[in-house]
């Protein structure tokens, strides 16, 4: 098995190439670019124990669980709030094995934390028309005034269930989906993007995760 | 009036000034042998054949509005027996017999058209659980045809067979299905009737049930108490409402479903076609118009309109299933409210209230039931027993486990 | 129909699905007349035509079970609660009857 | 079409003989070629289809329905019953397409419907003279004799004449998309009252969006003649559009039809794209769908005219009078040279003044009211013949008019020559929206109208739509409108200082029909008459729900816009009730005609429903795999090798190599939930019907799930990684609903449990590897470290383990196909490196991928249920896993499950069968009859769920459910097939039909 490398692929390796297409618009309507240094998990709090997991990720990470559909991100970790009592966590650019790892470590028996780092296409979405194509799909109302940076969003594109969050006030969203439908999910954006004209930037994080993995084992239990 | 060529012809030369009233407009007597509440297909079809069966005359039907004026007047038209559990296959194959004489017997044109009925299968499991049907049907002496791919290909040969998200693999045909003009069977149901004696009180709503010792006697109505020997139920979507009356709870929820037509074109499709891996029917009326519909909305509802949702899941069916259906338009789209019972299918039967008799839990599929459901109903009524036909559709099969899933999808009314 | 997901805020109704009386309790399956019970539990309904207490998935967004208040005629929501919190909340009251 | 050369501008020009020298909102210097039933015309931009015929004096443009009879342009609006095209051709034909709302633009083509052979001459306007042989429902009467005949004759003669327009012929090539859109107040209609809601509401800040069916902003103020503040109305519907174009959180949509009103505040809206070009620009839609959802909205649809029913109101030169100045002021048309006004109210001699005005000759004007106070000055002044208390008892002409018959008040009778009728009944408000959440109209006496009774929740209903006729009014009430919506909303409004505007005199008496000789029609496209309403009450069908459906009345594709009110007028004049009691009926969206493309937006073809792929995807398409549908998957269904006929051969390869050697498949699709907390074996022991909390950790098991109903509802293994952990498998097909289930049982039924579940199934992918080198090769694949031999690592182990040098996994020693195998779960990104990888292991070994096919037939080998006998319709007894339903604890379903009829002995029972003769071929789907006994329905003992042929047996195999199946090992029955015309004796045996005493498993 020596020469076998083992190459990651990307849920929208082949779909999304750096490039420019649609409309020939002076300057793109959207900008895209897919992020593959994300390490998720979903962090669930055990029942009666949800103010110790609060005071944990206090501790641990300087981070106010929002208790809400909202991110709270400090240092390049973020908890998103998904639904009651549970979260999304998720680490920039680190290697994931030691994120969820130590996530399980500092919340042991606070919470239960099922890896996601796999599930998920993220792409990041920026670019003057960002908010017109997100309209194409997006049912909920993302005016300034309703949707800001920090927020988040579970819902439906294109019968595609996305979680959709605001990361800056530029704005840049944060669009994600289930590995899976990924394809689906390029072929509703592409096309919604396409009257303004888009460009798929390549992925601008470190260590975009083609290379062989060198992590060494973990444990998958939480207990 | 008897209606024919000839007298139309002749009628047609003298002005029509002679033509009757289709049904007369009686005051309600104080008493009739049997109200039949609720003046639908169901309801008026139940009168004829007692009178016309068993020689009861003295019958009334009460609507609260105008006859047909609920989901008898609001399908998709359809007619078919196309079902595999043996109650129903029976039970509809009947209803079918009923429906290729029913013009002779009314006297009346309720174009029963037999373009045939077509459902499309899009994978091998879905191929052979229609083969199950079909033989089912087959065997309780239906016709049924399993096509293949190029058999409906041939067929229907504007579909999207090249670039379709789930491809059609076949379908189960049955060509003696079709569709009937929906008012016409309420009309030619309420002409036959009254000229049977019977009496259709409409603007007359039910406002309770007359109960004395576990028996009926009579109802309460907008226009006074009637008294009744008998009273049966066919209210549809109100059946939970009216049994409320009676101190009974039933295994049926009320839910909204949409229909839709579109504007008249030439003639496009010649049979009523259903998607298979998506919630759309289509067939398309003698005026030109493609009648349309889908999955019900979902939710316990009396509003009689749907939402939107429902309206781009079954437009989104049609167009995937038929891509140039994409630059017709439709005209209306209403709701119907309907009696979605605890399995799928119906219920005829007594109730623990003595003379009170129940036909309900019709969920989408009334409409083709109309000659039977009468038939059978005013069968229970004058009998006072179930005939073999519907015996099946029993009130206590719930608890007794005697279910009849269609679908499988148990006790969920909106997944039937 | 939109909803007042009390996690989410208001979303179309496309996102969530529907599962019926909420007023339904799953009776005791040690009780006497369990199969009675579970007979009326799971078939039959009030089916009332105004306000009617259901349930509601969030499926496509929070994931919560919604006990929605709403009129069958007029399809006006009044209410909207986490369905485990009315479950707390009864068996709370059945703890202080104790 | 190409644009026309900028030379032969004027010489086109030219060409509109009734386009008035000057004037009209039309742009003159661009002139488009257009193309009616193959003539070739011109017009301007700024034009509809409709004006630029009016400008070229084209006077039939189609047939009616029933009788065939010619028609012309009638209206200005979408409630045009008569002007519908054939719009655009071959695959982007737009059949029934109003001419009067259609955009004019270089190239159009437009076909005249319903008609053979020619608009001109029409055989079937025979119906016509046959017409008392067609009465209001003269079908019901008649075809019923022989009965056979209906369909075979009655009915395509009626079809074929039926319908108005041609659908296209072939698939639709234009693209659609949806769109959603919020906002604090939505503003229906940019007529005087729709802009002053909308910018008071947006001047305090709110977000408005103003939708305007038309192109152009200003609704009936384009087509009058008006001074609002000292200017023309244009100019000020200029101004103030120029404002709200200012406002960052206005969005004006043009072009956009407000078509239904759904509940809770949701609009739905259409925006023509790219109708009003000859095909849409690259990158956009034809069509957008707007799903609106305003905390409050201004309802400002205005009204629409309705005509006055008499003998011949339906030939070619009879129009509304609004039209007629809207064809006048607005386009700069004129749809006369001698014109006659018949009114029942002021309105109709405004346009006798714009027809004056505009030089055309105005023969007379007839009123129906004896007591007219005012004249315009032009009928003053005597050059215009005044008929007051007067009525038009018959227009007269075919393909054009050429006179009417006028009764005046004493009674005698006047033929006026002329070449049009300006008709004015009155105005119906536009309410429809008003009535799409169930409210019901009320009649106003004052002026003669159904307005709204009742307002959907959180909408205002302005102007005209309201009953408020006059400029003024129309004014007034949309900034009040706007003011209320806006505070509403949170906002500081202000009143606004209203435009002056002069109030014009609206005083209306109801005239609905006039007797006379001929017919009067009240639906002009459906062809009902003042008669046929008669017939209908004589008939019966006096509720207004029956004369519509009996009549047809409303039903054509104004949807009654025209005709309703008339009817129900007539309606309640004949059966001597209001029309408040007479009722009305129900006002449906959408309020326009939509098209179905849009309304399915991009999804159709592939796009119709998302698609699910495996990581795995790309390398079974290098393998050349054929892909097949499983619920939202496509997966692998076979691997074709070069030199393989069928799929047969390529699937008994695939499990014959698995059986010998080794295979791999892709098994990702199942759902995989992870399930953790205190509780969580508690919890499993409750969904399931056996007992997971006994479940040492490391191992895996088989669970049943039944439904509270007790029939059976899922099955799948889970395993238990840790005290508090497990993973969970579903079937492909019920993941979603199982999640559900499970969220349900711990948020409403055990919400004091402490577990918590999250899907997994995308996290992983999962590769089954089956067969007796499985071992080996997976042995080269995980980590050294981790022993795999049949003491470490026996059947039903469950353990993480490192693959490849590193890589966290999951193996499972689980097995489908019954041979020795596993389940390897790896991070999703890797399932591509992975399965590479297995592949690269097994090469030594022979391994080969296989697909669900292959998949399938081993499970039937070794008889293992799977959905097609987990049908819903199923119990555990059934199946026969009833020694899987715990007695020693509660479960869902458990009680339910022990209902009699469930326990019934003559419910069919899961079994195998094998054809007698061993050549022949099994289906699904096949019926069980006893040999020899007739083939009914009282012999029906069950029937064949799966199928397969076995490459191990050499024969087809089935799994069944039969009555009394496992006490008839041995016996033979018939496999009943008829509608594949199969019959086939089969001997029933033991569903296991491969290893039975599982060696090969614990291999």
């Amino acid at each position: 098995m020596a020469d076998l490398a083992l190459q990651a692929r990307t849920p929208l390796q082949d779909l999304a190439r750096p490039g420019r297409f649609g409309a020939a618009t002076a300057k793109p309507g959207l900008l895209i670019e897919e992020r593959t240094d994300l390490a998720l998990a979903t962090v669930m709090a055990r029942r009666g124990r949800e103010h110790d997991l609060n005071r944990a990720v206090a501790a641990a990470y300087g981070i106010d669980l929002p208790h809400g559909p909202h991110v709270a991100a400090k240092d390049g970790v973020s908890f998103a709030g998904i639904g009651v009592q549970r979260w999304l966590a998720a680490a920039e650019g680190l290697v994931e094995a030691d994120f969820v790892d130590r996530l399980r470590q500092r919340l042991a028996g606070l919470a239960s934390i099922a890896e996601q780092t796999d599930g998920w296409a993220v792409l990041r979405l920026r670019g003057d028309r960002v908010r017109d194509v997100l309209a194409k799909g997006i049912p909920i109302d993302l005016h300034p005034s309703r949707f800001a940076t920090g927020d988040v969003a579970l819902t439906v594109v294109a019968h595609i269930g996305v979680q959709i969050a605001q990361l800056d006030d530029r704005p840049t969203f944060q669009l994600m989906a289930f590995r899976s439908l990924a394809a689906s999910l390029w072929s509703w954006l592409s096309k919604s993007a396409a009257e303004f004209g888009y460009e798929i930037v390549p992925s601008g994080s470190p260590g975009r995760r083609t290379d062989r993995i060198t992590t060494t084992k973990r444990s998958i239990n939480s207990d | 009036m008897k209606y024919s060529a000839f007298t139309l012809a002749y009628e047609a030369l003298r002005g029509h000034a002679d033509w009757k009233p289709a049904w007369r407009e009686p005051e309600p007597k104080a008493e009739y042998d049997v109200v039949i509440v609720g003046g639908g297909g169901h309801g008026l079809a139940t009168a004829y054949y007692l009178a016309k069966e068993h020689g009861l005359s003295n019958v009334a039907v009460v609507e609260k509005g105008w006859i047909g004026s609920g989901n008898a007047g609001r399908n998709t038209t359809i007619i078919r027996s196309n079902y595999l559990l043996p109650a129903n296959t029976q039970f509809y194959e009947w209803s079918m017999k009923l429906w290729e004489g029913l013009e002779r017997d009314l006297n009346y044109n309720v174009m029963v058209s037999q373009r045939g009925v077509l459902n499309l299968c899009h994978s091998d499991a879905q191929r052979d659980a229609f083969a199950r049907r079909g033989n089912a049907m087959r065997l309780n002496g239906v016709d049924a045809q399993l096509l293949d791919h190029s058999e409906v290909r041939a067929m229907l040969p504007f579909l999207d067979y090249d670039n379709a998200r789930f491809p059609i693999r076949g379908g189960l045909l049955q060509r003696r299905g079709g569709t009937a003009r929906h008012d016409a069977v309420v009309w030619g149901y309420a002409r036959a009737a009254d000229r049977r004696g019977i009496d259709i009180i409409q603007n007359c709503e039910v406002t309770g049930l007359t109960i004395r010792n576990g028996r009926i006697s009579g109802v309460e109505t907008a226009r006074g108490p009637i008294r009744a020997g008998k009273v049966g139920l066919a209210v549809a979507g109100n059946s939970s409402r009216l049994a409320a009356m009676a101190g009974l709870r039933l295994p049926i929820e009320s839910h909204v479903i949409q229909a839709f037509v579109t504007e008249g074109v030439k003639p496009v499709v010649d049979c009523v076609l259903t998607f298979g891996a998506g919630h759309f029917y289509i067939s398309q009326s003698d005026k030109g118009g493609l009648v349309f519909g889908g999955d019900l909305d979902g939710y316990n509802s009396y509003a009689q309109r749907g939402n939107l949702p429902t309206v781009e899941d079954i437009v989104e069916g049609g167009v995937a299933l038929w891509p140039g259906l994409g630059r017709l338009r439709v005209l209306r789209h209403w709701g119907g409210i309907i009696d979605m019972s605890m399995d799928g299918s119906p219920i005829i039967d007594r109730t623990p209230i003595d003379g009170l008799y129940l036909n309900a839990g019709w969920c989408y599929g009334g409409f083709k039931a109309t000659p039977a459901s009468g038939w059978c109903f005013a069968h229970l009524i004058a009998r006072d027993e179930p005939h073999p036909l519907h015996a099946a559709f029993r009130l206590d099969r719930f608890a007794a486990g005697m279910v009849i899933d269609e679908k499988g999808q148990g006790a969920q009314p909106n997944l039937h | 129909m939109r909803i007042i997901c009390p996690y989410c805020g208001e979303r179309g109704n496309e996102e969530f699905s529907y599962l019926g009386d909420a007023s339904l309790l799953r009776p005791d399956p040690a009780g006497a007349g369990a199969m009675h019970a579970f007979a009326d539990y799971v078939y039959l309904r009030d089916n009332p035509r105004g306000s009617h207490r259901e349930f509601w998935y969030h499926a496509a967004g929070c994931r919560s079970w919604l006990i929605v208040t709403r009129n069958t005629s007029t399809h006006d929501i009044t209410r909207v609660e986490f369905a485990c919190d009315v479950a707390a909340a009864r068996m709370a009251s059945f703890e202080d009857e104790g | 079409m190409t644009q026309a050369p900028a030379s032969s501008a004027s010489e086109k020009r030219s060409f509109q003989p009734y386009r008035l020298p000057d004037g009209g909102l039309i742009d003159r210097s661009r002139p488009f070629r257009f193309r009616f039933d193959r003539q070739s015309y011109t017009g301007f931009a700024g034009d509809t289809l409709a004006s630029a015929l009016v400008a070229n004096g084209v006077r039939v443009v189609g047939r009616s329905f029933k009788y065939h009879r010619p028609r012309g342009i009638f209206t200005a609006g979408s409630e045009e019953p008569n002007a519908l095209v054939e719009l655009r051709q071959t695959n982007r034909r737009e059949p029934n397409t109003c001419a009067t709302t259609a955009e004019l633009f270089d190239g159009l083509v437009a076909t005249s419907q319903n008609r053979w052979p020619s608009l001109g001459f029409d055989a079937m306007a025979i119906n016509g003279r046959l017409s008392p042989l067609f009465p209001a429902g003269f079908y019901y009467k008649t075809f019923m004799w022989p009965s056979s005949f209906w369909e075979k004759f009655y009915e395509p003669a009626i079809r074929r004449s039926a319908g108005l327009g041609r659908a296209a012929p072939g698939d639709d090539p234009d693209e659609y998309e949806k769109a959603f859109a919020h906002c604090d107040v939505l503003v229906i209609g940019s007529g005087p009252a729709g802009l002053m809601a909308a910018v008071t509401a947006a001047r305090s800040g709110a977000r408005v969006i103003l939708a305007e069916d038309d192109f152009r902003l200003g609704g009936r103020l384009l087509a009058e003649r008006m001074v609002l503040d000292g200017r023309d109305a244009a100019s000020w519907v200029a101004l103030i559009e120029a404002e709200l174009e200012s406002m960052p959180d206005v969005r004006i949509m043009r072009r956009t039809s407000i078509f239904g009103v759904y509940d809770h505040g949701q609009y739905g809206a259409v925006e023509r794209v790219g109708d009003h070009l000859p095909e849409p620009p690259a990158h956009q839609p034809r069509q957008r769908f707007w799903k609106i959802v305003a905390k409050r909205a201004v309802l400002a649809a205005g009204a629409s005219e309705r005509p006055i029913a008499f003998a011949g109101n339906d030939r070619p030169g009879v129009m509304l009078a609004g039209a007629v100045r809207t064809y006048l002021n607005r386009f700069a048309a004129a749809p006369a040279m001698r014109l006659v006004v018949f009114t029942n109210n002021d309105d109709g001699w405004r346009t006798a003044a714009d027809a004056i005005n505009a030089g055309l000759p105005v023969e007379a004007v007839v009123d129906s009211r004896p007591d007219v106070r005012e004249l315009p000055a032009a009928a003053r002044s005597g050059t215009i013949r005044v008929f007051r208390g007067a009525q038009i008892v018959q227009a007269k002409g075919v393909r054009t008019l050429r006179a009417v018959e006028v009764i005046d008040a004493e009674g005698r009778a006047t033929s006026i020559a002329c070449d049009s009728l300006a008709v004015s009944g009155g105005w119906n408000p536009a309410l429809h929206l008003t009535c799409h959440l169930g409210g019901k109209p009320q009649w106003r006496d004052d002026i003669a109208a159904l307005v709204p009774k009742t307002a959907p929740p959180g909408m205002a209903i302005v102007g005209a739509a309201n009953g408020a006729m006059t400029l003024a009014d129309c004014l007034r009430t949309g900034a009040d409108a706007g003011v209320r919506a806006a505070v509403d909303c949170g906002f500081t409004a202000k009143t606004i200082a209203l435009p002056r505007a002069g109030d014009d005199s609206v005083a209306v008496t109801a005239l609905w029909l006039v007797q006379g000789k001929g017919k009067a029609f009240v639906d002009f496209q459906n062809d009902v008459t003042a008669a046929d309403i008669a017939l209908a009450v004589q008939e019966g069908f006096r509720s207004a729900e029956h004369l519509k459906r009996y009549t047809t009345l409303g039903m054509a594709t104004d949807q009654g816009k025209i005709g309703g009110v008339t009817g129900l007028a007539i309606l309640s004049e004949l059966v001597e009730r209001s029309i408040c009691e007479v009722g009305t009926t129900t006002y449906r969206p959408p309020y326009t005609p939509v098209s179905l493309g849009v309304l399915a937006g991009h999804h159709r073809g592939k796009d119709f429903r998302p698609t699910r792929l495996s990581p795995s995807h790309q390398w079974a398409l290098e393998r050349s795999a054929v892909m097949v549908e499983t619920g939202a998957w496509l997966r692998a269904q076979y691997y074709p090798q070069p030199g393989e006929s069928d799929w047969l051969e390529t699937v008994s390869r695939e499990v014959r190599t698995v059986r010998s050697a080794v295979g791999v498949c892709d098994v990702s699709t199942l759902g995989r939930i992870d399930v953790q907390g205190a509780d969580a074996g508690v919890f499993l022991d409750r969904v399931y019907t056996n007992a997971f909390s006994s479940l040492p950790v490391g191992k895996a098991r088989y669970g049943l799930m039944l439904r509270e109903d007790g029939f059976v509802m899922d099955d799948g293994t889970t395993s238990r990684l840790a005290a508090n952990h497990y993973f969970m498998t579903t079937t492909t097909a019920n993941a979603a609903k199982i999640m559900q289930h499970l969220e349900y049982c711990a948020q409403v039924l055990w919400s004091d449990l402490d577990v918590q579940m999250v899907s997994v199934s995308e996290q992983w992918v999962q590769f089954s590897i089956a067969g007796p080198r499985s071992r080996e090769t997976l042995r080269k694949l995980v980590d050294t470290q981790y022993d795999l031999s049949n003491e470490a690592f026996p059947h039903l182990a469950a353990r993480p383990v490192t693959i490849m040098g590193g890589l966290n996994a999951l193996l499972f020693r689980l097995s489908f196909s019954g041979e020795l195998a596993y389940e390897l779960a790896v991070p999703a990104r890797y399932g591509d490196a992975v399965i590479r990888g297995v592949m690269a292991a097994g090469e030594a070994f022979g391994i080969t991928p296989y697909g669900t096919e292959a998949l399938g037939v081993m499970r039937i080998e070794k008889g293992h249920v799977s959905t097609n006998e987990i049908n819903g319709q199923t119990t555990a007894h059934d199946l026969g896993a009833h020694r899987m339903l715990s007695t020693r604890k509660d479960f869902i379903g458990r009680i339910m499950a022990e209902r009699p009829a469930l326990r019934a002995p003559h419910r069919p029972v899961f079994v195998g069968f094998k054809p007698v003769d061993r050549a022949a071929r099994l289906n699904a789907g096949a019926h069980f009859l006893p040999l020899g006994a007739a083939a009914t329905a009282e012999n029906d003992q069950g029937y064949m769920t799966s199928v397969a042929f076995s490459p191990t047996l050499g024969h087809w195999i089935g799994l069944g459910l039969l009555q009394r199946g496992p006490q008839r090992f041995g016996e033979r029955v018939r496999a009943y097939d008829p509608v594949r015309g199969g019959d086939v004796e089969v001997e029933v045996c033991d569903p296991i039909f491969v290893d039975p005493e599982r060696v090969r498993l614990n291999g």
